[in-house]
């Protein structure tokens, strides 16, 4: 085995993002696409951590908590609406939501 | 060699439990794959000696956001069965080919740059011996970058105030 | 390799061990005391004065039949109970029962683990813990689990809000993470932050009793609504499991509590040259003296207090103890800039 | 908060807060309660038509069961109304111990009331604490009677057996045990914020609406009307006595507690009374040895524990049996204002409602 190099921590999330992108476009179910744009942004989590290791600077850090931050705010508001919409549609199927008006 | 070991554990356990987390079928089993996918992120984390950013990860992401998740599911599944788990129409294998292209795209700038020596270290904010990260992020966070971080401030509470809004009965 | 691998790994096992053994204890001394409290015996059967209790209670939940309901989540309904033991347990990790003691001539300290982000470990790993109840609560596929679980979700994650807030004063005042650094930095101001920060102290114990679903906050199980709450469709040693981590995260709030509040291992007036008697007393002594009081204290307030109502609860987390928080964060912040 | 669908929950039969084999199916939504029904029979053991086929010396004894915590009331209930259909005097000794033997039981009943009502709160060891006592009542009509729960204490003219000696001496140190009691169950609810959050502004129901639903006992008095058949119509020997009526203003759960605990009072009142001025005398009445009322109907009822608890007989005046046997009883007409209590209340104030009417299947379902 090799020593683990930065690379290796890259092509781990660079496939994690992946994954994250199948799920938004393979996946119907609005909140299954939801969790994998929060996939998507822990691989972008994982590459800032990364840089921030390998640059030794700590700002790479600082922007994966602005990250996360901003994915609470989704999330909330993100279910608010997909509550919301529930209450009135009774489907999560996003090809059901497309008509934007009700 | 443990850290090696350790990676690879890592590393099949992140990609596995994304990958369940996109083809299961239940939605709460889908949750529940996201949280162990997220402690082991934040095991990475910990190896990348952010220690700081492995526990806001468990705090936040596992034990903050995910529970609105599980929570969301469980108010939606009272009454319906689980859906199919793919769409079987044409879309989904656009989906899979453009998934492709973007991964092909990722690995030939890792290919392209992987001969090149690594960029020198930046330097950061004085650690202290001893003391690890959180310290540093802590200084970033209150000087250099207090501005974005006012306006995540800003942010959430905007979140708060429209989630629920969102959530009332009477919208 | 003696150092790095097998002394933690049997402070570890010796730890679990205590651990499990004292939670199990703790069911009977439970029993005794709001037995005492109700002018009864408790449990006298097993064992001279039922101190066996426990022992024919887990044989008997051992040899019980487990059932899982038929229409239930099988995988999610094995490991709610799981889920909601283990985070209790490796809570302990950072926990410093004592700054070191000699076996052997070794000289040990009476900690896993002191990393310097001990305080948020903890809270992190108690926040993972919800997560048993909200599966079991779904798992079940029953409706009174189901409210339960909705009622817990909604309650913990309130109310650690208003511990962390508390908290953060707290770390402002010690200036490190550390579990065994926070106690050290009692021990140099000379005085315990129960005196320090009392505002803190009385919201974390408050949120300590609604993050351990004891009365008067125990909501999610309370019996003579829900039927048992979130554990209702549970028997056997699954139900036991639910119990244990019940108890287990009773006593990590309470060690928490105490090495964040009344000084650890430290013994009492640490400040004060004159009780340099009270020195004898071994510090891990005191550590459990304290722990125990605070065990003692919620047993007694559960014997004592009527339960809330679930708006009240809520009331109470979020027009209450977070702006207590917030308004007792400013004054500290201010305080410690200031002087 | 966040919820998109009614969800219909089965409170009971089989449920640690319904006291007995209630069932009430709750429509809620998220937690609050939109509309309650309310399901009963399932102790139906048809003790009206059984009573009109036992003659009637032996009904007092099927008494007993109806309001299993409360069975010296039950008695007196059914005796009197006989007595009045025979037109039969009474003797004082007898009243004034069956005067004693129902305040006792109202005692008894309180303390159970209390106790579960506190349990169902989350207030375990008030009930303890009632139950203690209680079972101090149940050893008085041990002593009196051999038996701790269906008494049948009394007789159609009087009363079965004299009290034994030194008997009055116990009850009265009993009252001195309670009296001490009571503020100590004070001390733990009454002023307990948690207890008045618990129950103040919960199940409010007004003077007038009270009356029109035909609720009585503590639950009318609650809400401020100050009926009470001891004092309106009195029974027994309660003309003779001075107490009082405590009354509620709110009428909400919080003051039919306060009523409650001040009835406590009220009867070791009583009970002193009676003890201190108790007559010499005989205990029965004279009453023909078969007893066969001439035909004619009755209806009397008197202030069980719970509430109005009304016979209504006919008989025939040929058959040693009543022609017609049927009970008004407390319970079942104050349960029937639970789905109006209960309205826009959370699930957890549905248990404290259950607890405030004090219901005993065992009588709703009869």
């Amino acid at each position: 085995m090799l020593p683990i190099t930065p690379y290796h921590y890259l092509v781990l999330s660079a496939a994690l993002f992946m994954i994250g992108v199948m799920g938004v476009m393979v996946r119907r179910n609005i909140i299954i696409i939801f969790m994998s744009i929060e996939l998507m942004l822990n691989a972008v989590n994982i590459n800032l951590a990364v840089f921030s290791q390998q640059l030794q600077n700590a700002a790479g850090q600082v922007f994966a908590i602005f990250v996360i931050a901003v994915a609470a705010a989704e999330a909330a508001v993100g279910l608010g609406i997909i509550l919301a919409f529930y209450r009135n549609k009774e489907t999560l199927n996003i090809d059901e939501i497309n008509i934007l008006k009700w | 060699m443990l850290e090696a070991v350790v990676f690879y554990t890592l590393a099949a356990f992140i990609l596995g439990f994304g990958v369940l987390v996109v083809t299961a079928r239940n939605t709460v089993h889908s949750v529940l794959f996201l949280v162990a996918n997220f402690l082991c992120v934040a095991v990475v984390f910990v190896m990348l000696a952010a220690e700081f950013l492995a526990i806001i990860q468990v705090l936040v992401y596992a034990g903050g956001i995910v529970v609105l998740y599980l929570f969301v599911v469980m108010l939606v599944n009272l009454k319906r069965p689980p859906e199919a788990p793919l769409d079987t129409r044409r879309q989904s294998r656009a989906g899979f080919v453009l998934a492709a292209v973007l991964l092909a795209e990722l690995s030939a700038i890792l290919v392209y740059t992987a001969g090149r020596p690594a960029p020198a270290p930046v330097p950061g904010p004085a650690v202290a011996a001893g003391t690890g990260n959180t310290e540093a992020v802590g200084m970033l966070l209150y000087t250099d970058y207090l501005v974005p971080f006012e306006v995540a401030s800003m942010l959430l509470l905007v979140a708060m105030v429209g989630a629920i809004i969102l959530a009332r009965k009477d919208v | 390799m003696i150092e790095t691998f097998v002394v933690p790994i049997l402070k570890i096992l010796v730890l679990l061990n205590a651990v499990l053994v004292s939670v199990t204890f703790m069911t009977l001394l439970e029993r005794k005391i709001i037995a005492w409290v109700q002018v009864r015996l408790g449990p006298m059967r097993v064992g001279p004065h039922g101190v066996l209790q426990p022992i024919a209670d887990a044989v008997k939940l051992l040899l019980k039949e487990d059932i899982t309901p038929s229409r239930a989540d099988k995988w999610v309904f094995t490991l709610a109970p799981i889920v909601s033991m283990v985070p209790a347990l490796i809570a302990f990790a950072v926990i410093p029962f004592d700054r070191e003691a000699s076996f052997f001539g070794y000289r040990i300290p009476l900690y896993i683990a002191d990393i310097n982000v001990g305080l948020l470990y903890i809270v992190s790993i108690t926040s993972i813990g919800i997560y048993g109840i909200i599966l079991a609560g779904y798992a079940s596929n029953s409706k009174f689990p189901l409210l339960a679980g909705l009622r817990a979700s909604a309650q913990l994650v309130s109310y650690e809000i208003a511990v962390t807030m508390m908290l953060v004063s707290l770390v402002v005042n010690a200036g490190t993470l550390s579990m065994v650094g926070i106690v050290e930095a009692q021990l140099q101001q000379g005085v315990w932050y129960a005196f320090l920060q009392p505002v803190a102290f009385v919201v974390l114990f408050i949120g300590g009793l609604a993050e351990t679903n004891r009365a008067p906050f125990d909501l999610p199980e309370a019996e003579q609504e829900l039927t048992g709450g979130f554990h209702t469709e549970y028997s056997g040693m699954r139900f036991a499991l639910f119990f244990l981590a019940e108890y287990a995260n009773m006593i990590v709030v309470s060690a928490v509590a105490t090495t964040l509040f009344l000084g650890g291992w430290l013994r009492p007036f640490p400040g004060v040259e004159a009780l340099w008697l009270l020195d004898y007393v071994p510090g891990w002594l005191w550590f459990f003296l304290k722990t125990f009081a605070f065990i003692y204290i919620f047993m007694w307030i559960r014997a004592t207090l009527p339960r809330y109502r679930y708006d009240q609860l809520m009331r109470l987390g979020w027009k209450v103890l977070i702006p207590l928080g917030i308004v007792n964060l400013v004054i500290t912040a201010t305080l410690k800039v200031l002087l | 908060m966040f919820d998109t669908s009614e969800l219909v929950i089965n409170m009971g039969p089989q449920h640690p807060s319904t006291h007995g084999v209630l069932r009430v199916v709750l429509r809620l939504d998220g937690e609050r309660v939109i509309d309650c029904d309310i399901v009963i029979g399932y102790l139906h053991r048809g003790i009206e038509k059984l009573c009109e086929h036992r003659d009637w010396a032996q009904i007092v004894l099927i008494t007993d069961r109806m309001d299993y915590v409360s069975a010296a009331t039950n008695n007196l209930g059914y005796v009197e109304t006989v007595e009045k259909l025979m037109s039969v005097e009474v003797p004082a000794r007898a009243r004034y111990i069956r005067t004693i033997l129902s305040e006792l039981q109202r005692i008894a009943s309180h303390c159970l009331w209390l106790g579960t009502h506190a349990m169902d709160i989350g207030a375990m060891t008030v009930f303890l604490y009632a139950f203690r006592e209680r079972e101090l009542v149940l050893d008085l009509f041990e002593e009196y009677c051999g038996a701790r729960l269906t008494y049948n204490s009394m007789r159609i003219g009087g009363l079965p057996l004299d009290i034994p000696p030194g008997w009055d001496r116990k009850v009265r140190a009993f009252c001195d045990i309670l009296e001490s009691k009571v503020p100590e169950y004070e001390e733990l609810l009454t002023q307990n914020r948690i207890w008045r959050d618990r129950t103040r502004g919960i199940g409010v129901i007004g003077g007038e609406e009270a009356v029109a639903l035909g609720l009585s006992g503590p639950v009318l008095r609650g809400s401020g009307v100050p009926r009470d058949i001891r004092k309106d119509e009195p029974y027994a020997a309660y003309a003779d006595f001075e107490f009082d009526v405590p009354v509620g203003a709110a009428g909400d759960t919080y003051d039919r507690y306060l009523v409650r605990m001040e009835e406590f009072r009220q009867s070791m009142r009583i009970i002193r009374q009676a003890i201190d001025g108790l007559p010499e005398g005989p205990i029965m009445g004279k009453v023909p040895r078969l007893i066969k009322p001439p035909a004619g109907e009755a209806y009397h009822a008197i202030e069980s524990p719970k509430g109005e608890l009304g016979y209504f007989i006919v008989s025939d005046g040929k058959s040693n049996t009543p022609y017609r046997f049927r009970v008004r009883p407390p319970s079942f007409c104050n349960l029937q204002a639970l789905p109006r209590l209960i309205k826009g209340h959370l699930v957890s104030d549905v248990v404290a409602l259950i607890g405030s009417i004090d219901i005993v299947v065992g009588e709703v379902d009869r």
